[in-house]
């Protein structure tokens, strides 16, 4: 490997730990990644110098953490290519940034028997919320299918988008499938339509470079944990004008212009969504995180995981009885490999792996009709990152290996 | 760690269970049933029973799972079957200590039957909830207070 | 200053500063308190050896991550006394509990016609939620005032308590006045009407320790980053029973139980209001937060503030043209001074006091419907902590009248 | 660091003007009129100004603020007074340069008259919302877009 990869490697101590008296692969990086030193650091930092509430004080230090937090936002802005910082939001995470799309915008704009317009391979955290929304409103909540090729359907999608259709709502990458969604075309297509688009991102925000005006998207969506920073900070980008248009969904402390006994008037967008404290450790980690993946560059982060993935597959589909959902070539596939094997439960296979130091997640992914449409309860999930190595993928292949003669063996 | 230790958990009695279930059917006359599921792999587990005074009469079980939760949903039924309601809850309750690492009486073990080999979990507490499931469901149908 | 005192300091690296060339003295505890060293190691300790995301995998990280983070819930429950683990649920602060106390709870018990009762000294995170919930529903919304000494007039609470009333909402501790509030009694009068008891504890939970089971209160919120922990995670506890009864207000990610294509069950509480990856991070450092004041022992805390207090406070009342807000005495004050100088702008004082390295609140703390009540825009405010000492309490008196005495000669 | 440099931004033409406001009343027949809030203090200033062609023939402002902020609206009315549009909006602009430490050419200055002497702000960061707040609810009236 080379030196660029081993100083990566320095920087995540916790990769070099042992699991069960093995060293740990970690192969659950579409759960969360894990958190590199200078993120840290930056954090710790910001505590011990600048730390203070902000917005708040006219006083130096909570001018700095101010300054700081502002910062973070243009970053953000840049980080995805959004015309400017106003129509960054910050919130917990992928999750609460749809549900405030959905719970706000999605009340200005859905209406009686409008229609949602989804995907079956949607995340619960764009699943729901539209389920939701679609409930309170009596609106119809439809999905695209998958294609033979069990990538998205795009003729299916062009089926049922319609002049009904108030929202496309879609993932940019699968937690499960490892497919990428033709977000520009997706939203080209909807907006003939006068729909609006809303975009998952949280898969892939860390994997590959995104400009939200390339792609012309309304919202998009995405968390700092999956993408080497801490937990509890996540993003809503939205285009400015439809940002004013909302109501914020919760009230107090900053989020205020001015508040009488009887009524109270917002702060603008994106103020006005980011009511009380937020998490201003976490967004200082943010910021981080970006900068340590800038360092990097995306394009090395990319060719890095493809090169992974290149060699992991093919050997992968080799193996007697193990089935992969997903599209079975490299081309189409991003560093998330989700499969079973035949006659063993995900969970009998993934404490088997785990006994030899490796992670790998188990169960529904948080995508149980995507499951059921795929015909299977759970799978096991690789998910790579670019600090996982050749070696590593030699390693995951034999260890998938030796867990499936241990079950073939005992029953 | 080699998978060796998988032994002490996957052992012959287990697999057993796991691969030929007892009582796995659903009772048409049963007086209650309860389903459950276990939210991280979307396995569920439905238990019925009939009771009869205070008596489990008839206990089966239906649904999908991992070995651990099968053989463990298999192992219950026989363990519960013809108890009283209040020894059926004491049991349960027996059973969650064990997987916990609690150190059962040689009675409260032997009312377990098959089911107390698997104080092994102790030692895989991720797969402690795959055990328990079925259990918990049988509590919940007998009236016991959930968890 | 005692030995304790000594060590306590040095837990606190950003309080040996300079700000202005002057030493840091920090009294913006109100805001914001610093996180001592111990928090933030554990918080790095977690990411460099646990990170994984919970209740997610069967994985050992996952399960030790897991384990982590539901440990420190019943930390937090033995901390505030709560019966037990299932009626802490975590948020991202005092602000977010409390929205969701009012949108989720509100919705259900408060209908047309009914009453919500506040008090005049709520903060707009515990007032707006509640102003929004009264125009949802047309329900009439009443302020406690003032009695002629600036504390909770609470003759005037049992008359405005009426069996319309459905949920009283009440700060534990001022941020402006520096009050405690009688919670009990309050409790105890409210639930004779059948109305339920929201406590806003963002500024109490710090300063004295919570008893909710003795206190009866149906509901209290509070934020991990005024207690020493870090920012973005707070707390919303509630009897186990109403938390049963309430529907979640942001959905995704483990908050589910199964869901279909066309609908969802949810999770049992807290866990259902607990949608998308959480602020894991941050909820291992409340924990450490906790077991930080364990260790000092909140008796010691509250001690060592009351002393501080009593040093201060008869030396500002003695500066001519000062106008303390709230109870002029002591026994009636917590930790929180609010004040103005006659003629000056808080702005211009703080920003006089922020050149001598003195950091204070200027303005109108979130409380606007409290100013108005006072007759100001906006005052001062030093808020005190456990860290600060005796000879600081001297300097800031000093520097408080060398401020005016700068303003005076150039007016 | 001592008082002494509270001299450089508390000056006596800033203590004057915030003493003895210029055009401070509101404008019975202004052609527009925007009030704006310092959220973190609740200070608000509302600004009228009458405009006839494309000339501001008439400014002034109400509010309430801190010393930095009344001076600065004052200073703001003598400044915007007079000027076409398009100048008054420039002069907006380059005020808002001026607070973040840019330096203008000594024509930019002399059309802030008064108020280019609040370059020192630049030192005083946090108070730069107080000084801009006038001038940004002026830009607003003018139609200028908002910051
Ligand atoms: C009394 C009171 N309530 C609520 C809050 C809001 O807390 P947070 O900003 O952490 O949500 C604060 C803090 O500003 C407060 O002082
Ligand atoms: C595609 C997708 N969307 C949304 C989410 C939810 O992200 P978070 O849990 O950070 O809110 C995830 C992560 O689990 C995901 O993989």
């Amino acid at each position: 490997m080379d030196k660029k990869f081993e100083n990566v490697i320095k920087d995540f101590p916790i990769l070099s730990q042992k699991i069960n008296d093995e060293p740990l692969l970690y192969l659950d990086n579409a759960a969360t990644s894990q958190t590199p030193n200078p993120v840290l650091n930056e954090m710790v930092s910001f505590y011990q110098s600048e730390n203070a509430n902000v917005h708040r004080g006219v006083y130096t230090l909570a001018n700095e953490a101010t300054t700081a937090y502002e910062n973070v936002r243009e970053q953000v802005a840049e980080f995805i290519h959004a015309p400017n910082a106003k129509s960054i939001v910050y919130t917990r995470s992928t999750t609460e940034s749809l549900n405030l799309v959905a719970s706000s915008f999605g009340d200005l704009v859905v209406h009686e028997s409008d229609e949602i317009l989804i995907t079956i391979m949607e995340h619960h955290s764009n699943l729901i919320p539209w389920q939701q929304l679609a409930k309170r409103k009596h609106a119809k909540l439809k999905y695209v299918e998958l294609a033979d090729d069990q990538t998205l359907d795009i003729a299916d999608f062009k089926r049922k988008l319609t002049e009904r259709t108030k929202i496309v709502a879609v993932t940019q990458m699968s937690n499960v499938l490892g497919v990428t969604n033709p977000i520009k075309e997706i939203t080209r297509l909807a907006h003939q339509q006068h729909a609006y688009v809303v975009v998952d991102a949280a898969q892939s925000v860390a994997h590959q470079s995104i400009d939200v005006q390339d792609l012309d998207v309304d919202f998009l969506a995405f968390s700092g944990h999956k993408m080497l920073g801490p937990t509890g900070i996540g993003v809503l980008f939205g285009k400015a004008e439809l940002l004013d248009e909302m109501n914020p969904v919760q009230f107090g402390g900053e989020m205020i212009e001015a508040v009488s006994r009887t009524q109270a008037k917002w702060q603008s967008a994106p103020w006005k969504f980011e009511a009380g404290t937020q998490n201003i450790g976490g967004v200082i980690g943010l910021g981080a995180a970006i900068t340590y993946i800038s360092k990097l560059k995306m394009t090395w982060i990319e060719a890095t995981e493809h090169k992974l993935l290149t060699y992991l597959l093919p050997q992968l589909v080799q193996i007697k009885g193990l089935t992969i959902y997903g599209p079975q070539t490299v081309a189409e596939h991003g560093s998330i490999v989700a499969f079973n094997l035949a006659n063993l439960h995900p969970h009998d296979v993934a404490t088997g792996l785990d006994m030899l130091g490796v992670e790998v997640r188990a169960g529904h992914h948080c995508a149980q009709p995507l499951m059921t449409t795929l015909g299977v309860e759970s799978t096991v999930r690789a998910s790579l990152s670019f600090y996982n190595s050749l070696a590593d993928m030699d390693r995951f292949v034999y260890d998938v290996k030796m867990v499936k003669e241990f079950f073939n063996r005992e029953s | 760690m080699s998978l060796n230790k998988l032994n002490q958990l996957y052992l012959a009695v287990v697999m057993d269970h796991a691969n030929h279930p007892h009582h796995k059917s659903s009772l048409p006359d049963a007086t209650k049933s309860v389903e459950l599921h276990n939210v991280s792999c979307g396995d569920d587990i439905r238990v019925f029973i009939k009771t009869k005074a205070d008596r489990i009469e008839e206990i089966s079980f239906t649904g999908n799972g991992c070995t651990i939760s099968q053989a463990s949903a298999s192992m219950m039924t026989d363990a519960l079957k013809d108890l009283t309601i209040p020894v059926a809850i004491k049991t349960c309750d027996d059973f969650f200590q064990l997987t916990m690492g609690k150190t059962l009486t040689s009675k409260a073990k032997k009312a377990l039957g098959d089911a107390a080999i698997l104080g092994s979990l102790a030692e895989f507490p991720a797969r402690i909830k795959c055990a328990t499931l079925a259990w918990h469901a049988a509590k919940e149908a007998v009236g016991g207070e959930i968890k």
